[in-house]
């Protein structure tokens, strides 16, 4: 049941609105919830937040639970998790190379040349043995924590690497799902990755955003668990190459989640 | 191609807003630039009305402005565009962040031209006693009027470029719409109805520009 | 009562590097309301820059500019254009806008004086038919010929009907008859509407058409000042002399002298006429007694503030004794005759 | 502050980066960019070689390339840059990238700028038998180099800013810096001190740009 | 042999909405080498636009152009730089290169012509000093005054001894001993090196000191063309006529006319003078004889080709009866007397 209050259109920033499965959701939302849904579609991770913060927007859905743990730490905010939707491993991908052992030394590989997927592309690089980050590395490491390598590290926007896979101009590169499906990556390119599975990963769970003081809002909790309909889901895995794993986590769970995470960060950032 | 006209409704938006955001950022821009240019050349030494103070300020406004990377600018004049328009995202907040961008971008522009009219006819306008505020608006500007229309014409297609970063902001646009619907899915047939269409804005916008130089040097 | 002064103004140019050019040096002059004054003096004398400096476009390194009773070098920028509105300038270089036509051009200082536009259109088409250019009212100074650029200069110094105008080399790309023309209409305007007009010119038709007093300047300094007649007449310096001489043409130069020699055997003497009555009857009754023959070869008498000045060459034919006795003659009565040798 | 430190010697080789890639492409598209302008100058009707066929075909070059997205355009060249410099990513495919857009930039200000010189002078010109190149090179470009001068200063600002987006190419620099470092960690002294950074760079080319417009324009 | 060919040259500017000027209507000149040639008319009268079809700055609109066995119109523009950098040009409005010294402003014709630097500072150094602008070598145009100008620009247009000067105005901005220094150089060039010259002038004293003949535009068309003697002494055009009124100036326009009579009571009458033997001694004669005294009040006789040519306006004072007598007398002579009514 809805009360009066309840909004009847809500915004949601974005970073892909361009993807057909933010069609489905809106229809849905519209003959499920009678809720219209618009998305407000950014190119920069550095926006959708504090839109949120200022209530340009109503909720976000771009990021993990550590880009919004470092997102709440350095700006000093509050937003918090209301839904879970999927987690994406952050494959190493290379076109000449089957593994990541193949990798000759001083390789060029190319990660994101953002905070979080920095962090997290370093983490995978050192799983992968390519590199040793200093103190065993966090989610807060960048290329200034390289302590040992194999392979030179080039950062990149997250939507470049691919294109310079691609091109040749690097040997491997980190590939956020969306643009090695985009960019037509082959699955058999992927030669290491994060495991999904993994505690580890947990953090890298993507979520539904709202601020603090609408966390319980009825209406944003139905559509964050919209986002985990089957139709939704379908078209998720269609324009990611089957490679999402959806989680259904409670609402109250991510956001102890959160707060173990930005204490992390407190601490890393000391 | 099928992917292209499914999205038609976006594309037919985004030309929409790439026209809101050039149109109102080259009027607004254009026309504080030009009266920031006015004060550049105007208070340079020896000039019209000469004042050190004032020209070493706006000069270093100017530059402190313009090489700001725009998403850094863009987040910091957030207070005042707050104040000034109520958001800080979608393509009004990018067409007010573009408008002070093209309006410093301007301001050079204008300034280099206005150098190059002849002080002789400034001097004529003088000895009839003018003010140097309708010395400036009615004998310098248009003393120079061709190459302010290729200055105005060379900031009618940087706006049309910095509009591409509207999508940083969520203000949407055509380059927006090539960058997200196009290159960063590496659909090419996008990108290239996408980029033609801006380029067919531009060419018309020069054409248009040429043709106003031309009329206005008579040569 | 004097309606331009300057006292005592020196102006220096800096030329980079330390080095200066003196344009004037210690210039006093006093134009009198009503009156013309002719300026006239060697290509880089300074004439322009005195010009300059009275309606303050150039500031006085030294000295006082006074327009009226105002002193322009006291006044504040703001103050300077309410004078200079009542100012009109003719540039030497023209200077006129591009970006306007031949009307627009003309029409500008009516603008800035707040003339409305039908008054403006109508005085527009009155100086531009005056000029000989009202069928190219609309089009713009790239079109035009030099004079006709000249020309749209001198309509638009006029246009607001100043009382005081500088003209700077007003007829220098003017043909005889267009000189003619404009210096008419200055005359008119000096004696009709009582416009005081400083005049520079390298031309002495142009003095004598309309100056009542000249300053001859030299080396940035005023040479002389004086009486059209008197400075023409009498030059006391070298500088006036000069220029006088090239001005009046009335003496042969060493070049037309050796021309002159080439088809005329005898003789050659320069006499000076005198505004004197009868003077040209003695001439003509002594040459005639001493049975000399007297061809007037070369020579130019102007008419100065009325009376005429100039001088005469003759050819002298005849008895060469009888010759010398003539020239002896004249030269007892007082007659300034030189005989040209060489 | 701390965080700022600790990156110091990213900073001092951002600062290494931005010198390198705005010094080359404004040498390098500065050059490209003279030559392209003076054909647009040149070739424009009525001018020193007047060619319709070129002048249309350049005009359309210049204003296909300017407004097409930085991302696009470097993506669009980037088989050109394989085969010019043999990769498409870090400082050098940047500074490839970077000093082409400048010249199609610096084209429009040079033609711009060339368009104000007086045809009287290139008359004198013409009259002493002097071939069309050698009256542009020693007789428009000296006559216009005031504001010649100005518009490249222009362009060396418009090139540090466009440098910001080497980022996303690997190219680094500081404007890279000030957003990987700073805005996207919200770390704000981090941004000032790089912007600040900037702007005292952007200052020092502006002060020479006046100084030697001044000189050239002797007022 | 001809330097300078016209054949039947129309030119005609459009000036926008269809509408015309008509700056050369049918032109056809022909300057053998080695002459110097003068242009002369009123302002406008298209003189300007054809010495600029002779070097090819402006194309025909019809007709064609030769210059030496070249068809200037037929040629490409290479070969037509090839012909230009035989020719120097003077132009009304300068043209200087405000980007160059004074000193760059006369090398550049040298630079273009491939001569060497040494002799270029050389023959730079040498034209300066002859145009009194040594000391200003190193001065950019803009501190210049106007006849300063036109002397750096006069000194460009020789640089290279071009073996045709094309000169429009050269002279209009130098006072009248500059004029003369300047006119005594082309003068010196023509003789010295055969260089052929067309030169566009209002002023008599020009065409006097160096032409040989002289073509008089109206409207743009050539009214007349003959030697410069011929067309002074007896225009046969009401344009020649003109101009050559208003250049000689030997007599009295109306309102000089006025002022004499105020202060000359008799009556006065212009004689023609003709360059004949014993002219003056005739009339000297036939006034004495009337006891009619004669006094030269106005008047010019200049040597033109080594020829006198002009007027002298008398005052007559006597028997009015007398003086009727003596005028009859002249008439009957053959002399041309006019006596000045109102
Ligand atoms: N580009 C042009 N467009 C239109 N009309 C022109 C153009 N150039 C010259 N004219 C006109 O052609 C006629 C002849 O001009 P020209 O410059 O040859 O005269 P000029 O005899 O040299 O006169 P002046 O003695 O005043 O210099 C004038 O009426 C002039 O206005
Ligand atoms: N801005 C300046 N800088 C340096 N010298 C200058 C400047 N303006 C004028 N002069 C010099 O001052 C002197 C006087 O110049 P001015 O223009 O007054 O001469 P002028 O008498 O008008 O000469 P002309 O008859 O040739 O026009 C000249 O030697 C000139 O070169
Ligand atoms: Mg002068
Ligand atoms: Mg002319």
């Amino acid at each position: 049941t809805r009360g009066s209050d309840d909004p009847k259109t809500v915004s949601i920033g974005v970073t892909d609105a361009s993807q057909p499965y933010w069609k489905t959701y809106a229809d849905l939302a519209k003959q499920k919830l009678d809720v219209t849904v618009s998305f407000v579609n950014f190119n920069d991770y550095s926006q959708p937040n504090p839109a949120l913060k200022q209530k340009q927007l109503d909720l976000n859905e771009f990021q993990h639970i550590q880009y919004l743990a470092n997102y709440n730490v350095t700006a000093k905010d509050d937003l918090q998790p209301i839904g879970a939707t999927a987690v994406y491993p952050l494959p190493l991908y290379s076109l000449n190379y089957k593994s990541a052992t193949e990798l000759p030394a001083n390789a060029k590989v190319a990660i994101p040349n953002d905070a979080i997927n920095q962090a997290r592309g370093l983490l995978v690089l050192q799983s992968a043995g390519l590199v040793t980050l200093k103190n065993g590395g966090s989610a807060f490491s960048s290329t200034t924590d390289i302590d040992t390598k194999k392979v030179d590290v080039v950062t990149l926007d997250a939507s470049q690497t691919a294109g310079a896979l691609k091109s040749g101009s690097v040997a491997a590169a980190i590939v956020n799902n969306n643009y090695a499906t985009s960019a037509g990556l082959p699955k058999t390119a992927a030669v290491f990755q994060d495991d999904p599975a993994s505690s580890s990963a947990a953090p890298y769970v993507n979520i539904f955003v709202a601020r603090a003081a609408d966390k319980d809002n009825a209406t944003y909790l139905k559509l964050a668990e919209l986002y985990q309909d089957p139709t939704v889901q379908a078209g998720v895995q269609e324009s990611n190459g089957g490679t999402a794993v959806f989680r259904t986590v409670p609402p109250a769970e991510l956001q102890s989640l959160l707060k173990t995470v930005q204490d992390q960060a407190v601490a890393a950032g000391k | 191609m099928d992917e292209f006209l499914s999205n038609l409704p976006v594309f037919r938006e985004a030309i929409g807003q790439t026209f809101y955001i050039v149109a109102i950022s080259v009027v607004v821009g254009g026309l504080l630039g030009l009266a920031l240019g006015l004060v550049l050349y105007a208070t340079r030494p020896g000039s019209l009305m000469a004042d050190r103070a004032v020209f070493i300020a706006v000069n270093i406004l100017v530059n402190v402005v313009r090489p700001i990377p725009f998403v850094i600018f863009l987040t910091a004049i957030q207070p005042l565009m707050l104040v000034a328009i109520g958001t800080t995202i979608g393509t009004n907040a990018v067409t007010f962040a573009l408008s002070l961008a093209a309006a410093f971008a301007v301001s050079r522009i204008i300034e280099q031209n206005l150098l190059a009219v002849e002080p002789g006819v400034i001097e004529a306008a003088r000895a009839a006693g003018a003010r140097p505020i309708s010395i400036l608006l009615t004998v310098v500007v248009p003393e120079a009027l061709g190459p302010v229309i290729l200055g105005y014409t060379f900031i009618f297609v940087g706006v049309v470029d910095m509009s591409a970063q509207a999508g940083l902001f969520g203000g949407g646009g055509l380059g927006d719409f090539a960058v997200t619907y196009g290159s960063q899915r590496y659909n090419w047939p996008v990108v290239y109805i996408t980029v033609a269409t801006i380029i067919v804005i531009v060419q018309a916008g020069q054409f248009a520009g040429n043709y106003l130089a031309r009329r206005a040097l008579r040569r | 009562m004097s309606h331009v002064r300057l006292s005592h103004v020196t102006k220096t140019f800096s030329r980079g590097r330390g080095d200066e050019v003196v344009a004037l040096d210690d210039v006093s002059i006093d134009v009198a309301r009503g009156e013309v004054f002719g300026v006239i003096g060697q290509s880089g004398a300074g004439k322009s820059t005195l010009i300059r400096l009275i309606n303050g476009l150039e500031a006085p390194t030294i000295g006082e500019v006074h327009v009226g009773d105002q002193e322009i070098t006291a006044l504040s920028e703001r103050d300077r254009r309410a004078v200079r509105r009542d100012i009109g300038m003719i540039f030497q270089q023209f200077n006129l806008f591009r970006s306007r036509t031949v009307a627009g051009n003309v029409a500008y200082p009516l603008k800035v004086a707040g003339v409305d536009r039908a008054e403006r259109d109508r005085r527009v088409a009155r100086l531009l038919d005056f000029v000989g250019l009202l069928d190219r009212a609309h089009d713009h100074p790239e079109r035009l010929s030099g004079g006709q650029k000249q020309r749209v200069g001198i309509a638009r110094a006029l246009a607001t009907e100043p009382s005081l105008l500088l003209a700077d080399e007003a007829t220098s790309a003017l043909d005889p008859r267009t000189t003619a023309e404009v210096l008419a209409l200055l005359g008119r305007v000096n004696r009709e509407l009582g416009v005081t007009i400083v005049l520079i010119t390298h031309e002495l038709d142009v003095i004598r058409a309309v100056a009542d007093r000249v300053a001859v300047m030299d080396g940035g300094r005023i040479a002389e000042t004086g009486t059209v007649y008197d400075v023409f007449a009498n030059p006391t310096t070298t500088a006036a002399a000069d220029f006088v001489r090239g001005a009046l043409r009335d003496r042969p130069s060493a070049e037309t002298l050796q021309r002159l020699r080439r088809s005329h055997r005898g003789r050659i003497v320069t006499v000076a006429v005198r505004d004197r009555t009868g003077f040209q009857t003695a001439l003509a009754t002594t040459f005639l007694a001493h049975h000399v023959a007297a061809d007037i070869i070369f020579g130019g008498i102007s008419e100065l503030q009325e009376r005429a000045v100039g001088s005469l060459t003759f050819e002298l034919t005849g008895d060469a004794g009888e010759i010398d006795a003539a020239l002896a003659a004249l030269r007892t009565d007082g007659v300034d005759v030189t005989e040209e040798k060489g």
